[in-house]
């Protein structure tokens, strides 16, 4: 009958709730026990610097900068014109614009940007969440990550700045690696030669 | 007491209320506790979407597509890769084929798990609201290990995807699947049979298939109603002619047979998992497409089937490298289009539990 | 129980507290006034110390049924974290709507919060532990309950919002529609007892555990069944909280009160939990018996062990049902629980006419 | 039912009436006159080889030159799908409602209507729901739309 139905479902809820009580808990008690976020997980943006010069490996490129679509990195590297090279002034960031996406990270090809997996960026005032690039560079002192960079032999005498990081000729592009064809004609910053083509 | 003057007054649900998932108002004319006529008011999530869409180039269109409909945002990002490829003619490999078909598939589950936990949160029951969030962190634990984000994933893109899957990830999503498929007997036992449940939801809300249909109404919300639709199989991409599922349908239409249905989609969804991982081939998982690639001119309306209905994203290009037109249509627009004329002549916790079982979230309906 | 003071009794504590207080001289009316007054404080600052632990024990059940911890911060297991809510809302400015019924609007939570705890003069806690044995027990209980739904109905009127007054509605067609199988399965134990006084209903049931009303097949289970559905409904607990339903109506009558208010329904309801499952005890479970005869333990520690039990039933209860629609509800209790209890009741009467019980 | 079926179907009912369209991908792209629209669609949905009962979507486009509103249907039984256009000047934007063909279009030319401004006739419930109440800044999904404080992406 409908009754004898009805009371023992009602009898199997109230079975299957008293099952979970004896289980143990699986919440963690965040600021005590921390979650171990995986290898890949895209956290904050951060500068990387060479293992043994400590330098950055950022050259001036700016592809990240084209690539963000939140246009929240801001990077001023002018080229002197004689020697055709980019010095990187200034870098900034600005966390209240980036969305996360991970864009720059796969636009750099000098493995300079990358996003750790730190997520605790609460500040008190929002000013300071634009991170400029000694703030970048400090938060990604230990970030561990694979140089795919193609080491150019070092010249008898190193240059003053970081060493060119990338042969002219590079040699065959690896599949995963995207053709930084930028041949963006409306730059309106100097005239921007066909860099590292 | 034929004499005693009644008069309607008008209650606004929303748009701080607990069982509008998102921020959405409807007004309500009731009469005591019977809901007359529904108005909704939308506009509070409006972000300008294709604005913003026709400002970036189509590779930084896909972050952008994330928040168009963040619970599956994976069916976003395929429905814009599959709009951009249709119209730079690009050629997905395999790989990339069955790794997208996993992951959407995935994103259906946690999304049909929300689903369970809201519905019975907002007819009453608060724990499979907790029970449904811990199988959907076990999925989200797989999107995090291959693209790195919980909700906005921004990996599959024009062309394939973004990320090959790492080592520990196919062992993992089969112990997932094998422990959502073992944890659905503890939901179906805590509330399909439970007559409470059976008294709030039977005979619920009925939406009749012709009105469905007129409306525009996709997805389970228009399967619960008898029609026999689904855009996997009907108007097909991606691979899934390859796997053998079933489209479940539902005959009669009320909220009981909304919720009946997207458990046994989360069951088609898991067949088709497990089949996807079996014949997963090796092989790169991106077509070569630099990141501002130009399509020529043309336009295409791609679809895609996500647990709210049918995903669409026309998308217009002139040859620049930024789209001229990208419409986005969401599954929830026509169901909350719909909803006052079949939603009406109901107690207000019967208006709740209908529009919960619609399963409707505000930022597809306001872009 | 002849005066000698059995291990843990405290009915023996009160009378040597009540001869040291006659020995002072005072005349008696004056003893009286202080002795109730003093045994009025204790019950409102015991039964105050129950509800916050009810409150905090409700959080943990529920955490754990849905596999978290519950509160953990405020010491261990966070066993003073319903003290730290307390103290929030005791500091948390009271907004009054300008638009409310003044009168009624204040008074709504002190009739309720007061009402909760006059239940308890009636209650016998233990072997000789009651403040007023009154011979009408049982029905002065009921009456006092029912002040509850008063008290919603006139918060839901007073604070003139739309919500509270759908809430106020509902409670009042609860009340009303679940009076009727409470006291029908009440009914059916008074008819054995043949007093109303809950020390008689408690003493019928002395002896074995089979002499509890609840084993006395066939109208004992179901009275305590039909009892419970009834009480829950009372209590304005899942699956009928309808007139506080967070999902339809924001938070039902309690939407304009805030601060020290909220806290008086906030802990009524929890005391009205408590008292549903004392009377559940008292009349079913028999009262400060242990089940043998003549047990181990003080009386007063069975009643409490045995009322805690049907408190966590009435938790499963709420963290496991759905929400009853209004309709539906008063549907049950008419259509389902009124003839199942007046059947239960003449079932009672032949029972007790023909003799076949123990 | 094939693409090609659709084709010659639709061409024998509605030859002259729906010209195709090279630019649609993957499906067909029509183009309808705005004063035979109404026919057009009406015959789309009533014909029973066509069956389009389905109205998926439908929305404006600026061309930069001029307005395109784009419908797409689909149809339940023949499991087809089809989209086509009607091209307005920018000076006279305006077009009949669908919306007694398809109930569904209430919403959708609604919005086109806000954010575009192309005037929809005899809508029943022509009001703002998509922006602010007090919205005065013109139609904001226009190309040539400017409003103070709109932040444009920087040009790089």
């Amino acid at each position: 009958m409908g009754i004898y139905k009805d009371i023992k479902n009602l009898i199997l809820g109230m079975r299957i709730t008293g099952k979970h009580l004896g289980r143990h808990a699986i919440t963690i008690q965040y600021p005590e026990e921390k979650w171990t976020m995986p290898e890949r997980s895209r956290g904050v943006v951060v500068l990387l610097s060479d293992k043994e010069t400590g330098d950055l490996n950022c050259t001036g490129c700016l592809l990240c900068m084209k690539a963000c679509p939140s246009a929240a990195i801001r990077i001023d590297a002018p080229r002197d014109p004689e020697t055709k090279k980019r010095t990187l002034l200034s870098f900034s960031v600005d966390n209240t614009h980036c969305c996360f996406c991970g864009l720059c990270e796969e636009a750099c090809n000098f493995c300079a940007i990358k996003m750790a997996g730190n997520y605790e960026m609460s500040v008190e005032d929002k000013d300071t969440l634009v991170w400029d690039m000694n703030k970048l560079q400090e938060m990604g002192r230990d970030v561990p990550y694979v140089d795919t960079r193609k080491k150019k032999v070092p010249k008898p005498k190193p240059t003053a700045e970081s060493k060119t990081p990338a042969e002219p000729k590079p040699s065959a592009e690896p599949e995963q690696k995207i053709q930084p064809k930028s041949e963006n004609k409306n730059d309106n910053e100097n005239k921007d030669t066909k860099d590292e083509e | 007491m034929g004499g005693l003057k009644t008069e309607e007054f008008i209650v606004n649900m929303g748009p701080q209320h607990p069982s509008t998932h998102g921020v959405c108002r409807l007004m309500l004319t009731m009469d005591g506790e019977i809901v007359k006529k529904i108005e909704p008011v939308i506009g509070y999530l409006h972000r300008a979407l294709e604005k913003i869409c026709e400002n970036r180039t189509y590779a930084q269109c896909i972050p952008i597509s994330d928040r168009f409909e963040y619970v599956t945002a994976m069916s976003c990002n395929q429905v814009f890769s599959m709009a951009a490829e249709r119209l730079a003619g690009i050629e997905i490999p395999e790989r990339a084929e069955y790794i997208r078909v996993i992951m959407l598939e995935l994103n259906r589950i946690a999304s049909h798990l929300i689903f369970y936990g809201v519905t019975a949160m907002d007819i009453g029951a608060l724990t499979p609201f907790l029970y449904g969030l811990r199988e959907r962190e076990a999925i989200i634990d797989l999107f995090e290990m291959t693209c790195g984000q919980r909700l906005t994933y921004n990996y599959i893109r024009p062309g394939g995807v973004s990320k090959d899957l790492p080592k520990e990830f196919v062992p993992q999503c089969r112990s997932t699947i094998a422990m959502i498929k073992e944890k659905l007997n503890d939901y179906e036992g805590l509330l399909n049979e439970n007559p409470i449940w059976l008294a709030r939801t039977k005979g619920v809300g009925y939406l009749d298939p012709k009105l469905a249909i007129a409306y525009g109404v996709s997805g389970p919300v228009l399967r619960a109603s008898g029609v026999d639709y689904d855009i996997r199989r009907d108007d097909p991409y991606s691979i899934y002619d390859r796997f053998d599922w079933k489209v479940c349908t539902r005959p009669n239409g009320d909220t009981y047979d909304r919720y009946l249905i997207r458990l046994d989609e989360i069951k088609q969804s898991i067949k088709i998992i497990e089949q996807a991982l079996d014949g997963l081939p090796e092989g790169n998982i991106k077509a070569k497409v630099s990141p501002n690639f130009k399509p020529p001119a043309g336009e295409n309306y791609a679809r895609v089937e996500n647990s709210r209905g049918e995903l669409g994203t026309y998308m217009q290009s002139t040859g620049e490298k930024k789209p001229l037109r990208v419409k986005m249509r969401g599954g929830s627009f026509c169901q909350l289009q719909a909803l006052p004329h079949f939603g009406t002549e109901c107690f207000i916790a019967d208006l709740v539990a209908i529009f919960a079982s619609l399963d409707i979230i505000l930022p597809e309906v306001d872009r | 129980m002849n005066g000698i003071i059995a291990f843990g009794e405290l009915h023996g504590v009160f009378a040597w507290l009540y001869d040291l207080l006659a020995s002072t001289g005072l005349s008696q009316p004056w003893l009286d006034v202080v002795r109730y007054t003093v045994l009025g404080a204790m019950m409102f600052v015991v039964l105050a110390l129950i509800a916050l632990f009810l409150v905090w024990w409700e959080r943990k059940i529920a955490g754990h049924i849905q596999q978290r911890f519950g509160p953990m911060r405020n010491g261990w297991h966070g066993w003073y974290q319903t003290i730290a809510d307390a103290v929030k809302l005791l500091q948390k400015e009271d907004i009054l709507v300008d638009a409310r019924d003044k009168m009624v609007f204040f008074w709504a939570p002190v009739l309720c919060f007061v009402v909760a705890f006059l239940a308890y003069i009636a209650i016998p806690f233990g072997e000789g532990l009651i403040v007023a044995d009154l011979n009408i027990g049982i029905l002065y209980i009921i009456a006092i309950t029912t002040f509850t739904s008063i008290s919603l109905l006139m918060a839901g009127w007073g604070s003139n919002n739309k919500y509270a007054l759908l809430g106020g509605m509902r409670s009042a067609a609860q009340a009303v529609s679940y009076e009727v199988p409470l006291v029908a399965s009440i009914l059916v134990i008074i008819l054995f007892v043949g007093s109303l006084s809950m020390v008689d209903i408690v003493n019928a049931q002395s002896g074995f555990m089979y002499n509890w009303f609840i084993f006395r097949v066939p109208f004992g289970p179901i009275a305590f069944v039909t009892y419970i559905i009834a009480a829950t409904a009372e209590a304005n607990r899942t699956p009928f909280d309808i007139p506080e339903a967070e999902q339809e109506l924001v938070a039902g009558y309690n939407v304009e009160y805030s601060g020290m208010k909220f806290a008086m329904f906030f802990l009524a309801e929890f005391v009205n939990g408590f008292t549903v499952s004392a009377i559940a005890v008292t009349l079913f479970l028999g009262g400060w018996h242990g089940p043998l005869d003549g047990s181990f333990l003080p009386s007063w520690v069975w009643f409490f062990l045995k009322t805690f039990a049907v408190v966590f039933l009435l938790m499963m209860f709420r963290w496991t049902y759905p929400r009853l629609r209004v309709d539906q509800l008063m549907e049950f209790a008419w259509k389902f629980l009124v003839p199942v209890t007046f059947a239960n009741l003449i079932l009672g009467a032949i029972i007790k006419y023909a003799g076949w019980y123990w | 039912m094939t693409k090609e079926q659709l084709q010659t179907a639709i061409t024998e009912k509605l030859g002259d009436k729906m010209t195709l369209l090279d630019t649609g991908r993957h499906d067909l792209m029509y183009e309808v006159k705005r004063e035979n629209l109404l026919e057009v669609c009406k015959t789309l949905k009533d014909d029973e080889s066509l069956a389009f009962d389905y109205y998926l979507n439908s929305h404006g486009v600026d061309t930069k030159e001029k307005f395109e509103v784009v419908y797409n249907l689909a149809s339940i039984i023949h499991k087809t799908r089809i989209d086509f256009k009607v091209i307005l000047p920018y000076d006279s934007a305006e077009i009949e409602s669908v919306q007694t063909i398809w109930p569904g279009a209430n919403w959708f030319e609604r919005e086109m209507w806000e954010l575009y401004g192309i005037n929809v006739l005899n809508h029943d419930n022509l009001t703002r729901f998509l922006l602010a109440d007090d919205w005065d800044k013109g139609f904001p999904m226009r190309k040539d739309w400017d409003a103070p404080g709109f932040i444009r992406m920087p040009e790089l």
